[in-house]
């Protein structure tokens, strides 16, 4: 074993390690807790670039540990796994500079960030497993990390939330693991493989192919928001702003979008799921949670809710791009992982600034609020105007990229989504920006923090501002060589045209 | 000069075995004699009983299965002690536990109630040490016996009067259940003349006997056997006696009878059934109507477990139906295979690591408040994160999520299951770790509660507290180690074993 | 018939009432009454097949094991018999509670 | 009542099944085997007594009896474990109870030691002795006698763990002369026998004894004390 061999497993160990000694430290350890969070993000974040380097360059990074005879444990670090670990290893930097100042004198924050450092561990695992059931592995891990942050508050009202969450992912994970097991049995094989493993198998098995390719996506779906099984992600709302953006924007969510790209290109592979007949009703599926998510996003008030339902419809976009079937529509799908990671953070760190500095928490309090705080709700106009797709902002290039696709492969009325749902998010975001920039201030704040001559405190300000500018930036200078767009691209490719 | 040629003479694994024998009983007589220092002399003797098993261990990993005549007589005429993988690994798994569960309870009893504890706690290790190792079926009801009576004796430790009445129910419940064991053996021994179980298995299995073999003395006695076994297993619908034995025991003993004391009479079940009664149950009703209880004990002993109100009974219907996992063996191993036999080693550790951690715990959150009802925990666990941690750990195994030794167990139950199209068992597997997923978070949920606490607290010594979460810990741990276990399971003798691995 | 058939039957006989006793009867003492003639049975069962041919002596394995099985049940008896006491003495009656009460 | 009827309207039948099938299966018992009785007789010589029954209790499945050595302790343990009170008995036995334990218990204890000794080569040995030994201690306790103060501590247990004690010693002295458990030297085998069984019987009657009694006497002596301060 060489020593490349080794750098996915201290990728998912840089934040596991500091998560474990966190928990075992006293309250007051202030000091001592942000340096080992911060340490074990920066870490992480050079580690993977280390590995986008190496890949690059052609180095081979896998590592396989014996889980049960015949079946292992195997970490690898693909182009795939790539986009989604630096997205993640990004995002934790950015979230942990966020989480401790919006949780500055909270009890248990040992606990919080404990199980914070889990959840991305669990992620980046789910995004460097090499296999199915690594993969399974680090998805009810994930689980069970992100259990306690939504009950954190420990009020009633989290304690359902948590409990629906569970019902939902649990059952979820239960589909996934029956899928798993017969996949298994059915091939004794499990590996991810470009273009799939199971080209080889004959007719006879695709009534079974079809029942586990259900399974396994309905259990996916579960964190990835499909319509029906969402209803568990607007509750979650409840937990504190930092977990809210990193559930939505990397971790659960993303995790279950993830799956799917990963259950269809390299489990199945896209021809033979096409083959199977699966993929136009999964495409159907995504389109009409698209439009389910942003018509339910319209009657929220809650803000968070409001977002919490953007997601719903924002993730399937990913599974609609993976669904279409063509090179072009697997960019746009692959490349929104990214894109909506970065807007959605963006958007939910602006609402947590509100909630923490002013305490506004539904959008009819937000009149004038730009005024109040310029800076959040220019960080904030920007995720919007993303999420509506308008250029130069990264969404844009995600729906580019999807119409073209779905053009290419004859399938036009994806075109009428897509324009459909461009033009709901217009219709409930453009409202509040109108009301945070346009209306007039209201006499008080339901409550207002003093930062001095701040805004706000400068933990909240800054990620909002990185994500933003990252969002401008992936729209802006798509051609770099290492933009998402460009590992998309290479995923597509990986895809389709090589043999 | 004698002492050096007969060392050269026998086996290392010798001295480890026979000291796994004799090591537990001299505690109990010391313990007995010297009652004021049965502390130490307990904590020693379960320490070093965990090393002798690694010595056993070690000596079979170097030269497979092992077998020693008691006496140098040798079966028929003498008993025999017998050594495989399965055994080793329920010898490990009892010193394990055992030593945590030591551990535990030199910090959980006080002086004049530990006086009474440790004695009683070593015969049942004797108990165990001997059933595990014993290849000889009148000798096992002789184990049986001291294990059941040490188990009644250990249950009625507290004295309070829902302890005695769970002792008492539980001591009639394991006598009847011996005497029907025993009747089995008598008829048995006319059958064949001999109790030696690898005899036994020859005369069941030889070419010319196999039919003259289904006597029906040799049925009367799988049915005897097989039930006494059964209803000391606790497995629906004869685990009536369990919940109010487990449930008022003192925490450390609940630990010891959920974790080790069922899995002894379900590893002899285990054991005959794969050997000496193969011939007859091979492919039979019989062994899906076993299949069918253990579907039924874990979908009521779950329900069950979500209906209670108290941490320990549900703890305690939770191992009612956590058994049910075990005879899901019977149908799926009697197909094919070694995928189940592995299946259900690892569901036996696990649930043995798990289970004994999670009564551990109950008993941390009653020492601290005084009481075990569910809903009011969250006055209590706040305070005490060390032993949700380890609940909450020891609950991932039992719903069998990964990364956990159950997770390993439930994978290899389900793999064997969908090989042979038991959908049935699948869906009943799948809903069992639902419906654990269930009870485990109702409990877990209270434990983020930010109420005050408004009562006395009592101190929960580290000792507890750790031991218990070691004990979880490891559950997990397991999650990760199949490999090694799994070879240890394979050493096996060919010259008992049916094709099936034992 | 031969006699040891008959004695091995009447333990048998033995067995099943001692059952149907420990089954039946709800006062503890009847109840451990019962256990003792259902080892009995079992024990007589034992002994009894041991010389089933008539014209060899008696196999002395049966013995050994019915002395072992009398003493068990004798200690198990004494266990019974004091926890019984025990129950009676805390609860007020020598019964166990129904099941369904709780 | 009405339960219980039921009960037995279901259990009778059953249970009158039960017996019919078990009694059927006695009764088509093959042919007895003969080779295990055959074995014993065989290994007779080498077993160190002449008896076949006390040849195998303490030499061919010694294992079990060393283990049933261990149950009875285990009961007592138990027992005392449960820390039953003191019955108290006040009254003064009757004379003829009195002169009677008197003149049997000497008498008792001579039919122990034969007993024992004739369970080499007769029915008999440490079990049979042990009860009549317990018998005499039981009538001893009737009669009012108790053990005094001295000795109810550590004599006491000893003698109580004197049998599984001496089993223990052998059986680890056997490990160490013939590398198998309780494998006796052939030549020393009915010194072995003869050593255990003795033990055994001390043993064994004082554990019988106790286990009737179901008080520690340790505790019962205590609370004499406190009655006559």
């Amino acid at each position: 074993m060489n020593s490349n061999a080794w750098v996915p497993l201290l990728v998912v160990i840089s934040s596991l390690l500091p998560g474990l000694i966190i928990f075992s430290l006293p309250e007051d350890k202030v000091r001592l807790r942000i340096t080992l969070n911060l340490f074990g993000a920066l870490v992480k974040f050079l580690l993977v670039g280390l590995m986008l380097w190496g890949v690059y360059n052609g180095y081979h990074y896998e590592i396989r540990l014996p889980l049960l005879p015949n079946l292992e444990l195997v970490l690898r670090a693909g182009p795939l796994a790539l986009l989604f670990v630096t997205l993640s290893s990004i995002l934790w930097l950015v979230t942990t500079v966020y989480a401790i100042g919006y949780l500055e004198n909270s009890p248990h924050r040992s606990r919080f960030f404990g199980f914070f450092s889990l959840c991305v561990t669990a992620t980046t695992g789910v995004a460097l497993a090499g296999n199915l059931i690594t993969f399974l592995l680090f998805y009810e891990l994930l689980t069970l990390a992100t259990y306690p942050l939504i009950v954190h508050r420990g009020t009633e009202e989290a304690r359902q939330a948590g409990k629906t969450y569970l019902r939902y992912t649990i059952s979820g994970g239960a589909l996934l693991l029956i899928g798993t097991v017969w996949l298994y049995s059915l091939t004794g094989n499990l590996e991810f493989t470009p273009k799939g493993f199971l080209t080889n198998m004959g007719e006879q098995h695709y009534p079974a192919l079809i029942t586990i390719f259900i399974l396994l996506i309905a259990g996916l779906g579960v964190k990835a928001a499909l319509f029906p099984l969402h209803g568990w992600l607007p509750q979650a709302m409840i937990a504190p702003a930092p977990v809210s953006a990193l559930l939505h924007a990397v971790a659960v969510v993303k995790a279950g979008a993830f799956g799917i790209i990963r259950v269809v290109y390299e489990v199945f592979g896209v021809e033979f799921s096409a083959a199977l007949g699966v993929l136009t009703p999964l495409a159907w599926l995504a389109a009409f949670t698209i439009i389910y998510g942003s018509l339910r996003a319209l009657y929220q008030d809650d803000l968070k809710r409001r977002l919490a339902y953007s997601t719903v419809s924002q993730v399937s976009y990913i599974t609609l791009g993976v669904a279409i079937a063509g090179p072009i529509a697997a960019i746009g799908g692959v490349v929104h992982l990214v894109h909506q990671g970065v807007m959605k953070i963006t958007l939910f760190f602006c609402a947590g600034n509100l909630a923490e500095t002013l305490g506004i928490h539904k959008i009819s309090e937000m009149n004038g609020v730009g005024r109040r705080m310029p800076w959040t709700m220019a960080a904030f106009t920007i995720g919007a105007f993303g999420m509506i797709g308008a250029p130069p902002i990264a969404g844009f290039i995600s729906k580019w990229y999807l119409g073209l696709g779905a053009l290419n492969t004859g399938q036009s009325w994806v075109i009428f989504i897509l324009a459909g749902s461009s033009l709901l998010n217009a219709v409930y975001f453009l409202p509040i920006l109108h009301r945070a920039w346009f209306m007039p201030l209201p006499e008080s704040w339901p409550e207002d923090h003093n930062f001095g001559n701040k805004e706000t405190a400068w933990t909240l300000l800054l990620p909002p501002l990185i994500t933003a500018v990252f969002a401008l930036a992936v729209g802006l200078l798509v051609t770099l060589p290492f933009s998402p767009l460009e590992w998309a691209k290479l995923i597509a490719a990986r895809e389709f045209y090589q043999p | 000069m004698a002492i050096e040629n007969a060392l050269m003479a026998f086996p290392m694994a010798s001295i480890w075995a026979v000291t796994l024998v004799l090591l537990p009983l001299a505690g109990v007589i010391c313990c007995f004699l010297l009652p004021r220092i049965s502390r130490t002399l307990g904590l020693f003797t379960s320490f070093a009983n965990l090393i002798s098993v690694s010595g056993l261990g070690w000596q079979l990993l170097e030269h497979g299965s092992y077998r020693h005549a008691v006496g140098g007589w040798g079966a028929p005429l003498g008993i025999e002690l017998y050594a495989d993988g399965l055994s080793l690994l329920m010898l490990a798994t009892t010193a394990m536990v055992g030593f945590a569960i030591s551990v535990y309870s030199t910090a959980y009893f006080k002086p004049a109630v530990g006086v009474r504890f440790w004695p009683i706690w070593l015969c049942l290790l004797t108990a165990l040490n001997t059933l595990f190792l014993s290849a000889d079926i009148f000798n096992l009801y002789v184990t049986l016996e001291l294990m059941g009576l040490s188990a009644v004796a250990l249950t009625a430790l507290t004295g309070s009067k829902e302890a005695l009445n769970g002792a008492m129910r539980y001591l009639l419940a394991s006598l009847l259940a011996s005497l029907s064991y025993l009747l089995g053996v008598v008829l048995l021994y006319h059958s064949f003349g001999s109790v030696d179980i690898s005899l036994l298995t020859q005369q069941m299995q030889a070419p010319s006997a196999t039919l003259a073999a289904a006597t029906p003395a040799v049925w009367a006695a799988l049915g005897l056997m097989g039930a006494g076994l059964m209803l000391k297993t606790a497995i629906f619908p004869l685990h009536f006696w369990l919940p109010p034995a487990h449930g008022s025991a003192p925490a450390p003993v609940s630990a010891l009878l959920s974790a080790l004391v069922i899995k002894a009479s379900f590893y002899i079940l285990l054991r005959l059934w794969f050997t000496l009664f193969e011939p007859l149950v091979d492919g039979e009703a019989i062994n899906s109507l076993l299949g069918l209880l253990g579907c039924a004990a874990i979908l009521w002993g779950s329900v069950q477990a979500i209906r209670q109100t108290r941490l320990k009974l549900l703890i305690a219907y939770s191992t009612v139906a956590q058994i049910g996992y075990l005879f899901l063996v019977f149908p799926l191993a009697s197909n094919m295979g070694s995928v189940a036999w592995n299946a259900i080693a690892y569901l036996i550790i696990s649930h043995a690591l798990a289970k004994s951690a999670m009564f551990l715990c109950a008993g941390n959150l009653l020492r601290f408040g005084g009481h075990d009802r569910i809903a009011d925990l969250d006055r209590v666990v706040q305070r005490l994160p060390l032993t949700a941690a380890a609940f909450a750990l020891a609950g991932v195994s039992i719903m069998g999520i990964p990364p956990s030794g159950g997770f390993i167990g439930k994978w290899l139950l389900l793999e064997t299951a969908i090989i042979q199209g038991r959908w049935d068992l699948v869906a009943v597997i799948i809903i069992g770790g639902l419906l654990a997923a269930v009870y485990i978070f109702k409990v877990i949920g209270y434990t983020f509660s930010p109420a005050q606490i408004t009562h006395e607290a009592h101190n929960v010594s580290a000792r507890m507290q750790w031991s218990a979460l070691l004990l979880a810990i490891g559950a997990v741990l397991l999650g990760f180690l199949s490999l090694p276990v799994l070879s240890l399971l394979n050493i096996s003798d060919a010259t008992i074993t049916s094709g099936v691995g034992l | 018939m031969n006699p040891a058939n008959f004695y091995a039957l009447v333990g048998i006989g033995l067995f099943c009432i001692g059952l149907f006793g420990m089954i039946i009867n709800s006062h503890l003492l009847r109840k451990i009454l019962a256990f003792n003639i259902m080892g009995s049975g079992v024990f007589l069962v034992l002994v009894a097949l041991g010389r089933r041919a008539e014209n060899l002596p008696a196999d002395p394995v049966p013995h050994a094991m019915v002395i072992t099985g009398i003493v068990v049940a004798v200690s198990a008896t004494a266990l019974a018999l004091t926890l019984m006491i025990k129950v009676a003495t805390q609860t007020g009656q020598a019964t166990l509670p129904d099941e369904d009460d709780k | 009542m009405n339960r219980n009827r039921l009960l037995l309207i279901v259990l009778l039948p059953l249970l009158l099944t039960l017996a019919a099938g078990l009694g059927y299966a006695v009764l088509s018992l093959p042919e007895q085997p003969q080779y295990l009785q055959q074995l014993v007789m065989d290994n007779m010589a080498d077993s160190g007594v002449s008896h076949p029954v006390t040849a195998v209790l303490l030499n061919f499945r010694a294992y079990d009896t060393l283990l049933e050595m261990v149950v009875l302790l285990l009961a007592l343990l138990a027992v005392w474990s449960l820390d039953m009170a003191d019955p108290q008995h006040k009254t003064a036995p009757s004379l003829v109870l009195d002169t009677l334990t008197r003149l049997l218990t000497p008498v008792l204890i001579l039919v122990t030691a034969y007993l024992l000794w004739v369970g080499a080569h007769a029915p008999g040995g440490a079990f049979q002795a042990g009860s009549v030994l317990a018998a005499s201690a039981v009538l001893l306790s009737l009669a009012g006698w108790r053990l005094s103060d001295k000795l109810t501590a550590l004599p006491l247990r000893i003698v109580l763990v004197a049998g599984p004690g001496v089993f223990i010693i052998l059986s680890a002295l056997s490990m160490v002369l013939e590398g198998q458990l309780l494998k006796y030297p052939v030549a020393q085998a009915g010194l072995f026998i003869v050593i255990l069984e003795t033990f055994a019987t001390l043993s064994i009657g004082a554990t019988l004894a106790a286990l009737f009694l179901g008080v520690r006497p340790g505790k019962i002596n205590k609370n004499k004390d406190r009655k006559h301060k």
